[in-house]
């Protein structure tokens, strides 16, 4: 069929990961629709009832007649079942940011285009690894999810391969989204084991927070910060030292492909070789952060 | 005299550290009027409140037909037959005239799980029941109680009362935001309650009221009963006396006389 | 004559002001959703949500009726979710055994909920705030402690998945759209047809005059709590046999869209008045909303104040009927 | 006859579809007492709260001293000097009673911005004010208000506006709840007022009160001024007949007197 | 007489509950969570948490008070971390541009919530869950069209940092806990001392009969919304400042954890009873449990459990004590 109309389910509406998504969609959408197609982004609105949610925005996609879905593969047992449905409709789909290559060929998706949440995190822990570090704190802020569990089970999981330890420091909902109270949080988890010496937060804006808790414990220089994602003030403290790394996955680059390998395919019946696409994860430290910090300016970092 | 339907025996109430009754011994028999008078605060509703289960004694006992008989709630009093209007609340602001009437004790038609609230019933029967207090500007069961006057849903509660009560009524202070002609008609209806051989417990600052209707009188001063007589014993005067706890109301009385006389 | 059907009647019904208010969201999002919004798949994307949330939000509404509040829902979804989930699936025991279980402790923290309330006269809001941050311990710890994970798969079949966790009518519907009308039409009956309903207005409009009139208030508030606590257990349960699988993260935004389509469905927040069709409604109005922002071209990011000005336009428009109602009085013919 | 202090001319009220008062034409004098009777519902509430701020007439001017002068808000009428106690209400459960007294006008120590709420003070007067009306059993400033009787918290409630009244007391129902005491109490505070040289207007379903205070009185049947007249103009009957809403009382009052006689 | 000290006096403050909680909760983290906790790293960790929600939980549990709740401050505090990251951060503006704004925004809000609340009889639960959504729609929609990110850097120096934003006292306590301190001892004063105070106790012991009294409730009602949503939007930029950096999301925890600060505070839900001093307590009081559990050796999947359950408990505690001071009346010598 010509003129592709393709729906992308993502994330949660204010979390910076997904702005990002958000752009790399915004800057395939003007290639889709000069070809007479349309792109619409379905967002969760939050986490708090995960599953059922993103299965919804699958069948409200179905529900739209589009025809191709672009959808991150977050919890196979739930929406497997959807996924088969849309392509039993004839729906065209990429497995987007989560799921994997042998998901896509399972569920008879085209392609997988994205990293991984557990690979990242392994990417992490090793990077902590790597720098000699030993013991390693994982701040989960958003406990249960199954996206922020992968994360500090991969950071876990990679320090352990490097001979050293990891913990994942779970916060009550009452911390959600208050600085202070998540500062504060890792702040006694440092004081409480002096053995600490790296933090790892499962966003970025807790990076934030955990800056300060490194510096008000005085482990500033002694334990290392990395996070998952950037933002502006992560990549400052990159490049003033005091943070060590990110993890980026480079969102960007997941949606913008995604569309436009699928708006190709439906329109033009292109295929990509390469299969899956894989987008991260990559390090942002002290080796490449000027480059990373043009691309933030733009919004597509 | 028949024997009493319901008796306080030795009752003793204190809300923590503050004693309201001591010792209260109490019979109130069937055909019978029984004018609780008072002071403010001297422990009147607080009195009632125990005949009709809202509050446990601390001591003493309680006996309906001459058996112990404790009230551990109000519905534990009014499957005894004891209706009571309470000095205030009573009604629903946001409930129709109808279920607020019969609130607890809703007529229903049809049988068994599928029994259903008879809206037209309940609603032609609390109609009926305050119009014959000479409120006929209520004709529809269907308006909400909160559009009411203070004394329109004074008559819904005693209305209401009057409906349920088998065996005990108890109004505290059913009179006070009445009108003329429907303060008469309350009078008229508890000696109707007394002729029927309901008991009636009344409560009362109005001596014309109290000795229109009353058969037997107590007064309770500063939580204790201090008189305890039947009608004819004593004379309005010492009544009145009474009622305002004891002091001598001669001169009062007479200031306000004097101001009458004037007019 | 109180039988017959005027307009003035109508009006000062609780759910006239929920009824207009869905009215015009259907309206809006007619109009800038276009159609597909309207069409059977369309229709199933706003009504599965809305049955999942109007099985809760009926039994909330009653309980906000009879004045009391139940925050610990968010927490009861997940948990019942995770008790089926680990029992049936991690445990491998027979679903049915997951089934009663997660309604059983649904039962359970209703009767803690509202014994506390009963007998600790703290008000609901806060007793409910505090098992709900139990609960959600209790799910976490729990889960991880026997699973070591918090993201439990659940495979079932047969009679339990088809009663409870499947799609009917053409693979669109969710069963639990067939549950959440039939409970609907139960509580319409109990509410407002059988006289228990009556004792709860009641006791929302005055408690204490409630209780001196004989009513079995402690009884009733225990049962709503029980009802609403079971009913996001049951939930729970039917998500996981649906989505074949329960996270222990999650439910918190029950809460919130609970207490939305109550109060858009016309219920006073200080108790004594609204309906259950009201609820239904502002269910319904509620899942338009936030389903309908998906099928209009609107900017995303732009959704929450999109919802925001709805909700509250829904709720001025449900406040003028509530106050037409109280001032209502059929005029005389002459004076 | 000195010119009146408040004045409704042709006032209208009605709320929604229900029309509560129709033309009312009223003056209230300096140094003199209108009694305002009338059947329940027949709007006296509603009057009053139109000349106190809280309702606003649907049509209709208000003057004070002659001069049109709307009274938009409760906050407006008692800076003209207009004191209120409405029907209900009118106390804080759960706040202390000194508080409660001044609740709006709060005494003060200090100066500048530094000026504080004078506990001491206030507790004091109130105590004071509330002990004159006999109830000798609040001697705490401090003691929360929901832990008093009806009639105790009506009397704090009299006493706090018979304090701040400057010109017009307004008085809706102020002895329903009370005991014969602090009734009598209440009268001769009205007598004492209206010495003082201020305007009280004074509701009332007690003949005898009405008739022990009243200077002028007015009575309401279903929303209009039926009947407007001076002291000595009226027999007892007829004003009781008047109350009742026009009804004919005589048979009524015969029956309660008979029963009285059997006394 | 009234001036003397005596025992039941002091039981029916509604601080006193308040205090006998916070009392058992340092025991019970002393005893649990050893020594570090009560020295002063530990104790500043639990006080920068205590501080940031005490400047939102004092006006909070005045409008509470006064009867009616703000729920809109979950979403004013990234508002106000986001006005000023935007205004001084994005464009480099001079910081008291953004700090201005910031507090403008919080005045304009709670203008816009009480003006609604008043006009509309609509309850204040629904207005400002309306204007939740509403704001944060706003803050994200016109972050992502002004800076196309959901977070951004903000770096501030000399006296703005200093005074908003930075640790003082050795560097561990924020500056916060000085506005906290400063802003609880005008509050006090305000509230117990000055004559105004007492008509927010009035406004919320019987909102009727406290305009009958002459009372300006609607004008004190906007005052006390403009005081609550300026205050979140206070902290929000404080915190923006300290952190060089805002984010879109987060602020809702503030929601319920304020209202819990302020019911174990003592306030009653309801309106017309509570203190100050008592919310100071409450706030420290929560901030305690939140945070002593770091000091513990306690799993931390099961923190939520513990929250739960200590805050039931000081609630119980706080209960029992405002029974007592309702019923309490000095002992007469004789009778
Ligand atoms: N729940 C309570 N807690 C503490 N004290 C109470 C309580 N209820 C009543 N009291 C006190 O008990 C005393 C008697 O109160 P009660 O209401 O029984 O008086 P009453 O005789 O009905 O007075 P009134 O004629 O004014 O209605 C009063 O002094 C009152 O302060
Ligand atoms: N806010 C309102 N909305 C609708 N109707 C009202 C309202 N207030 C009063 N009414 C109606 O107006 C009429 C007069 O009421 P009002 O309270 O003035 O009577 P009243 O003379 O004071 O009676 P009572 O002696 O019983 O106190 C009543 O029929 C009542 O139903
Ligand atoms: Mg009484
Ligand atoms: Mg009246």
């Amino acid at each position: 069929a010509l003129s592709a109309e393709i729906a992308v389910i993502g994330g949660s509406n204010d979390d910076a990961f997904w702005n990002i998504i958000k752009k790399g969609i915004d800057d395939a959408t003007p290639a889709v629709e000069a070809n007479g197609g349309k792109v619409t982004y379905l967002r969760l609105v939050n986490y708090d009832n995960f599953a059922p949610d993103v299965v919804q925005l699958i069948r409200t996609a179905i529900s739209m007649e589009v025809d191709g879905i672009v959808i991150p593969n977050w919890v196979p047992e739930a929406e497997d079942p959807a996924i088969k449905d849309a392509v039993a409709a004839g729906i065209k789909v990429i497995l987007m940011n989560a799921g994997g290559a042998d998901k896509a060929t399972e569920l008879g998706a085209i392609n997988y285009v994205g990293s991984d949440e557990y690979v990242a995190g392994v990417a992490g822990g090793e990077y902590f690894g790597t720098a000699g570090k030993k013991n390693v704190l994982c701040i989960n802020t958003l406990p249960g999810a199954a996206n922020t569990e992968a994360r500090c089970k991969g950071v876990i999981d990679g320090i352990t391969g490097k001979g050293g330890t990891g913990v994942q420091l779970p916060l009550p909902t009452t911390s959600f989204g208050d600085a202070t109270a998540v500062a504060e949080a890792i702040k006694a988890e440092l004081l409480k084991d002096d053995r600490i010496d790296g933090v790892i937060t499962i966003s970025a804006g807790d990076a934030d927070s955990a800056a300060i808790a490194v510096e008000q414990a005085g482990k500033a220089g002694a334990a290392m910060l990395g996070s998952f994602d950037m933002n502006g003030a992560g990549l400052e403290r990159i490049k003033a030292g005091t943070q060590g790394f990110a993890i980026d996955q480079q969102p960007y680059l997941q949606s913008y492909l995604a569309v436009s390998l699928l708006a190709a395919h439906i329109d033009f019946g292109t295929d990509l070789p390469v299969f899956p696409v894989l987008t991260g994860p990559g390090i942002v430290d002290a080796s490449n952060i000027d480059a990373t910090l043009a691309g933030v300016a733009l919004g597509a970092r | 005299m028949s024997n009493p339907i319901l008796a306080l025996r030795a009752v003793n109430k204190s809300f923590g550290p503050i004693d309201v009754l001591h010792d209260i011994t109490l019979e109130v028999k069937a055909g019978e009027v029984l004018c609780l008078l008072g002071d403010n605060g001297a422990g009147k509703s607080t009195l009632i409140k125990i005949m009709s289960g809202v509050h446990q004694p601390s001591s003493g006992v309680i006996e309906i037909d001459g058996v112990a008989c404790p009230l551990p709630s109000p519905r534990a009093a009014s499957e005894q037959g004891i209706a009571t209007v309470h000095q205030f609340g009573g009604t629903f602001p946001l409930m129709s005239i109808g279920r607020s009437f019969f609130v607890g004790v809703e007529p229903t038609k049809g049988w068994g799980p599928f029994k259903v609230y008879d809206r037209r019933r309940a609603n032609a029967i609390a109609v009926k029941a305050v119009q014959e207090f000479g409120i006929t500007r209520i004709d529809d069961g269907d308006r909400l109680v909160g559009g009411l006057s203070g004394g329109e849903r004074q008559s819904l509660a005693i209305a209401r009362a009057v409906h349920f009560g088998a065996r005990v009524l108890i109004l505290d202070e059913p009179t006070a935001a009445l009108g003329v002609k429907q303060a008469t008609h309350v009078l008229r209806i508890v000696n109707e309650a007394k002729r029927r051989g309901l008991a009636v417990v009344f409560i009362t600052h109005q001596v014309m009221h109290a000795m229109a209707v009353g058969d037997h009188f107590a007064v309770l001063i500063r939580g204790a009963v201090a008189a305890d007589f039947k009608k004819g014993e004593k004379t309005r005067e010492e009544i009145t006396d009474l009622m305002a706890g004891g002091a001598s109301m001669a001169s009062l009385e007479a200031e306000i006389e004097s101001q009458m006389a004037q007019a | 004559m109180s039988s017959t059907i005027s307009i003035g009647g109508l009006l000062r019904r609780p759910e006239a002001g929920a009824a207009l208010g869905l009215v015009a969201v259907l309206i809006f999002f007619a109009i800038f959703g276009g159609m597909t919004f309207l069409k059977p798949a369309g229709m199933a994307s706003w009504l599965n949500v809305a049955a999942n949330l109007g099985v809760i939000a009926i039994p909330l509404g009653l309980l906000m009726i009879s004045g009391e509040l139940d925050i610990s829902v968010g927490a009861m979804v997940p948990f019942g979710a995770m008790t089926t989930a680990v029992i049936s699936g991690h445990y491998g025991m027979p679903i049915w055994i997951g089934v009663f279980a997660a309604l059983g402790f649904g039962v359970l923290v209703g009767l803690i909920n509202g014994f506390l309330v009963i007998r600790t006269a703290v008000p609901s809001l806060i007793v409910t705030l505090g098992s709900l941050f139990a609960v959600q311990g209790i799910v976490l710890g729990l889960t991880v402690l026997i699973t070591k994970s918090t993201s439990v798969a659940l495979a079932t079949e047969g009679p339990a998945k088809a009663i409870f966790g499947d799609f009917v009518m053409g693979g669109q519907l969710q069963v639990m759209v067939l549950w959440w009308l039939g409970l609907t039409a139960l509580y319409i009956f109990f509410v407002h047809f059988s006289p228990f309903g009556n004792w709860i207005f009641a006791m929302g409009g005055d408690k204490i005059s409630a209780r001196n009139a004989g009513i079995p208030t402690e009884r009733l508030t225990m049962m709503l709590f029980v009802l609403s606590a079971t009913s996001a257990a049951f939930v729970g349960m039917c998500q996981a046999i649906l989505y074949n699988s329960a996270q222990v993260a999650g439910g918190q935004s029950f809460i919130f869209n609970s207490i939305i389509a109550v109060v858009v469905g016309g219920v006073l927040l200080t108790g004594g008045f609204g309906s259950v069709v009201g609820i239904f409604f502002g269910t319904i109005t509620f899942a338009v909303v936030t389903q309908g922002i998906y099928y209009t071209d609107f900017d995303r990011n732009w959704s929450s104040l999109i919802i925001g000005v709805l909700l509250l336009g829904a709720v001025l428009m449900n406040n003028t009927f509530r106050k037409m109602a109280l001032s209502y009085a059929p005029k005389k013919g002459g004076k």
